[in-house]
C-alpha cells in the first residue's frame, strides 16, 4: 500500500546531504515551505544550493537559513533581504541571477524531460550575455560571472538557449494533501509549488490539511503523487505571517 | 512621491521652469484612457500601480499578477487579509469576478505566449530603439522578477514615467546607458509632458499634455523622435 | 464588460479562412469539440491544416472533415481512420507524425512563447532523421519527407529540436466554461484541450454547460479566460457516443 | 492470439518442436512479480494490458494512462462507462482511490521526466544494443502515440513479448531491422522461454521459463547475449 505520510519530520528529511540541491516553492512567505525548510536547518544541513524565486523579506525560511550560513549558491530572480546581498559581494554565497518565468520554466522543464529549451526573456540583456557576476571574491573582486547564452533568432527576434533544472531535492507546501501524496494549493500560494514539486529527485510535501484518499476529486488534484514522495503535516503558521482567514475572498 | 523636474546642482537640467504637464496621477489617467475593454494587463510598480483607479467606466481589464493571478482587485483591506492571496509585490489582495489562478510556469506562459495584451511598466530610461532599463542600478542589489519576461513577451510594452529623472535629465534617451531589460521592446511611453508611439521601429511624438508645447517636450528629450501630432496621431 | 458567450455559433466560427491551421483538443471522441467542428463543416471549410492527437474511428468530428475532403494536412499522433489514410497514400492529405508527447509539449510551448525546445523522445528514429513521407504524390510515389531534426547530446543521450505551435485558431471542449471564458474539463476529456486552447491565436470553446461567473472557484480553473475568446454551448452528444452517467465515478 | 512458436514454410524457424515456456498469461504473471509497491506503470497493448491480473497482493501500482489518467482501474462495465473517463485505447474504464487526471502535456511530463518507474511494451524486435521496433510494420498504416515518449521517458523500459515470431523468427536480434521506436532503451525481455536484464548495456539471459533448457534459448535467439543464470541473477 501507498502510504507517502510521515511523522516523524526530521527523520524524513535527513536524508538530505549538505552540498544537495534544493528546489523550493514558494513566492515570498506565499505558499513558503517553513516546516521543511526549518528542519534542514534544525539538521545542521550545509553548503546548499537554493532554486527558489525569493529569498524572502523576513529570517524565516529561506532567510534563515541565509543568515545561519547554510547557503552555498542561490538561483533565483528576486532575492530582496539585504543580509543576502552582504553575503553576495563579500563572496560567501554566489546568486545566480535569472527571469522569474525563465525560473518557472527551467523548472517545468526540467521535471518534464526537457533539457532545454529557447526564450526571449533576457535576450541582450547583462542577464544572457556573460557579463553578469555570480560570486565574489572575499575581496570585492568578481570572481565567476553567468555563462553567456547560446542565441538564437526565431521569428526575426533573439532568444537564448535555457536548461532544464532537475534538483536533487524539493520542498513543496500545500493547503490539502493525501497519503498518496496529491496536493492541492490555495490561490496564489500555488505559484512555484508545483514547479519545485515536479523537477526534484526526490519531493517532500507539507501539507496544512492532511485530507482522507478519495477527499480531492481526480480532476481537482493541482499536483498528483506521482511528483511526491514523502508527505508531512505543516507546523502552524508562524507569527509573522497574517492569520488566515477561512471565509470566502471578496 | 511628488514630481521635481528641476534641479539645484545637475548642469544638463533645463533652468527652473514653471511646473507644467501631468502629475504622477495624471500620468496614470492619460494612460487608463487608452485601455480597451477586455484587456489583459499587467502592471509593474509606481505610476502605473496608479492606473486601475482611472480605468474607465464600461472598460473592463483583467490585470495579472505574475504569481499566478487573473483578475487582481484592490489590496486587501486588513481584516480580509490572506497571505495565501497576494499580488506581485507580496501585499495582500482581493479578486474579482472571473478570477483565476495559475501556477508561475502557466503564469509567464500567459505572458510570453503573446497572451496579455499590454504590461504598463516605470522606467529608467527608454531609447529611441525602444530599448527600456527598468530592473537595475549598478552598484545597487540586483533582483529582475518577471520584468524581462514581460517585455519579452507582452504585446505591447507601456511606459509610463516622468520625463527627466530627479536631477532633471531627459529619461528618453539615443542610447540606454543603464542595464537593459529588453531590446525594441517599448511600444509607448506616457510622461508627464507627452505621450509617445513607437510605430515601425521609430519613436513618434503623438500628444502633449496640456499647457505643454512641443518646444518643450523636444528641450527634454535626449531621444531622437518623429513629431506627429495631431490628427497625424492614431492609437 | 467582458462576455465572451455567443450564441451563433456559425458566425462566431465563419471567422475561419480556409487553408487556416487549427489546433483541435480531444483524444478520440474523448473532450472532442464537434459541435465546432461541424460547424466549420457546414460553412464549407477547405485545406485546413489541423493539429489533432487523433483522426478518430468513426466519421464524426476530424473524421467528417476527412471525409469531406477539407483537409490539406494533419498533425497528428495517431490517425487512425483507414479513409484518412486512403487519402494520404493518394497525395490528397499530408501528415505530420510526431509522438504523442512531441504533440502536447509542441502545442503548450507554442502557447506559452517557447519557440523551441529539445526532447528526447522519437532520437534515432525515421520521425525525425528525414526518412519519414509526409506526402505523397497521386501516382503513389514520395513527395515530401519530415525535415531532419536538429540533434544535440544531453546527460549523454541523442536530443531532438523541436517547435513550438502557434495555431491560427483552436477548437476546445470543455465540460463547464462560463461568460469570462474560465473552463473546466472532465475527468480524460482534459487531454489535449487547455494545451489547444494555449496555442491558439483566437480560441473557440464549446462548453457542455455554461454556468454563472464565479460558479468555478478560482483555484479549479484548469484553463482561465485569458486564452479563450468565444465561448458557445455544445449541441446535445451524438448518439455515436455512449450516454454519461451523472454519478460518481467509482 | 494464441502462441505459435513453430511455422510450415519460414527457413530460419526451428523445428517443429514440442510446445514449452509460458503462455501469454504466464509472461504477464511472471513480468508481474518484479513490479515494486508503489511503482507507477505503463502499459503498452498486447501481453502488457494482462499483467495488472496478476500483481501480488500488498503490491500497489499506479497505472499511469498517455490521456492523462493516474490511477487507472479496469474497464468499465457497460452501465458504468463514461466517455469522458477512458484509457489510451479510448476504452471506458474505473478509476482506483487515490487517483488524479492531468493534461496531456503533464502526462507527458510524467513520462519524459523520469516519474514513471517502468513501461511495459510488447515489441516487434529488440536488439543486443537495447533498440526497440513496436511502432511500424512498414507497408502498413504509420501511427506512433506515445511509443517514442515511452521509451524515451520511462525509468525502465520492460518488453513483454512472445521470443519468436508467427513464423517462428527470433524477436531478440543483432539489430533491428523494423523501424525503431528508440535507441539503447529497453532494461529487461521477458519471453515465453525467459527473463533477460540488460546491465552495463550487455544484454544478459536470468532466467529460462520452467522446462526451457539455456540450449533452447540460445536456438531461439538471434541477439548476443551473457548467460547469467542462477546465483549471478539479481534484479
Amino acid at each position: 500500500m501507498i502510504d507517502k505520510f510521515r511523522e516523524d519530520v526530521l527523520a524524513v528529511v535527513d536524508i538530505v546531504p549538505s552540498g544537495a540541491c534544493i528546489a523550493i516553492g514558494g513566492f515570498g512567505s506565499s505558499g513558503r515551505p517553513d516546516t521543511l525548510i526549518d528542519a534542514l536547518c534544525d539538521l545542521g544541513k550545509r553548503d546548499l544550493h537554493l532554486v527558489v524565486n525569493n529569498v524572502g523579506a523576513d529570517f524565516l525560511g529561506v532567510g534563515r537559513m541565509l543568515v545561519e550560513g547554510r547557503l552555498r549558491r542561490v538561483t533565483a530572480s528576486f532575492p530582496i533581504l539585504q543580509e543576502f546581498y552582504d553575503e553576495y559581494f563579500a563572496g560567501k554565497v554566489e546568486l545566480e541571477l535569472i527571469p522569474q518565468g525563465t525560473l518557472a520554466e527551467r523548472l517545468r522543464a526540467g521535471g518534464a524531460g526537457i533539457p532545454a529549451f529557447f526564450t526571449p526573456s533576457g535576450a541582450g540583456t547583462m542577464l544572457t550575455d556573460g557579463t553578469f557576476v555570480d560570486g565574489y571574491n572575499p575581496d570585492g573582486t568578481p570572481a565567476s560571472h553567468l555563462p553567456p547564452r547560446e542565441t538564437r533568432v526565431f521569428n526575426g527576434r533573439e532568444h537564448v538557449l535555457e536548461y532544464g533544472i532537475v534538483a536533487d531535492f524539493a520542498l513543496v507546501k500545500a493547503h490539502q494533501g493525501d497519503r498518496k501524496g496529491n496536493l492541492r494549493f490555495r490561490y496564489s500560494a500555488r505559484n512555484f509549488n508545483p514547479l519545485a514539486g515536479m523537477a526534484g529527485r526526490h519531493t517532500f510535501a507539507e501539507v496544512e490539511q492532511l485530507v482522507e484518499v478519495d477527499e480531492l476529486h481526480p480532476d481537482d488534484i493541482h499536483l498528483p503523487g506521482v511528483f511526491v514522495d514523502d508527505v508531512i503535516v505543516a507546523l502552524p503558521t508562524s507569527p509573522k505571517q497574517p492569520v488566515l482567514p477561512t471565509g470566502p475572498v471578496p | 512621491m511628488t514630481e521635481t523636474v528641476q534641479s539645484a546642482a545637475a548642469p544638463p537640467a533645463p533652468a527652473a521652469a514653471p511646473r507644467v504637464g501631468r502629475t504622477r496621477d495624471g500620468i496614470a489617467e492619460r494612460l487608463a484612457q487608452d485601455l480597451r475593454d477586455g484587456f489583459v494587463v499587467n502592471l509593474g510598480v509606481g505610476i502605473p500601480l496608479e492606473v486601475p483607479r482611472f480605468i474607465p467606466l464600461g472598460v473592463e481589464v483583467i490585470l495579472h499578477a505574475e504569481n499566478g493571478v487573473l483578475g487582481m482587485g484592490p489590496l486587501a483591506p486588513p481584516e480580509l487579509a490572506d497571505n495565501d492571496l497576494t499580488d506581485a509585490g507580496k501585499q495582500p489582495i482581493t479578486l474579482v469576478s472571473g478570477a483565476a489562478i495559475v501556477d508561475s510556469a502557466t503564469s509567464f506562459a500567459i505572458v510570453r505566449g503573446g497572451h496579455l495584451d499590454v504590461t504598463i511598466l516605470g522606467a529608467l530610461q527608454v531609447s529611441e530603439d525602444g530599448d527600456l532599463a527598468n530592473w537595475y542600478v549598478p552598484g545597487r542589489n540586483p533582483a529582475v522578477g518577471g520584468a524581462m519576461d514581460l517585455v519579452a513577451g507582452a504585446r505591447e510594452v507601456w511606459v509610463a514615467m516622468e520625463h527627466v529623472d530627479r536631477k532633471g535629465k531627459p529619461k528618453l534617451v539615443s542610447q540606454c546607458t543603464m542595464p537593459l531589460t529588453g531590446r525594441n521592446c517599448v511600444t509607448r511611453v506616457y510622461t508627464d509632458l507627452a505621450v509617445f508611439h513607437f510605430v515601425d521601429g521609430r519613436l513618434r511624438l503623438r500628444e502633449c499634455a496640456p499647457g505643454v508645447t512641443p518646444e518643450l517636450v523636444r528641450e527634454r528629450t535626449a531621444a531622437d523622435y518623429i513629431e506627429e501630432l495631431g490628427d497625424a496621431a492614431d492609437a
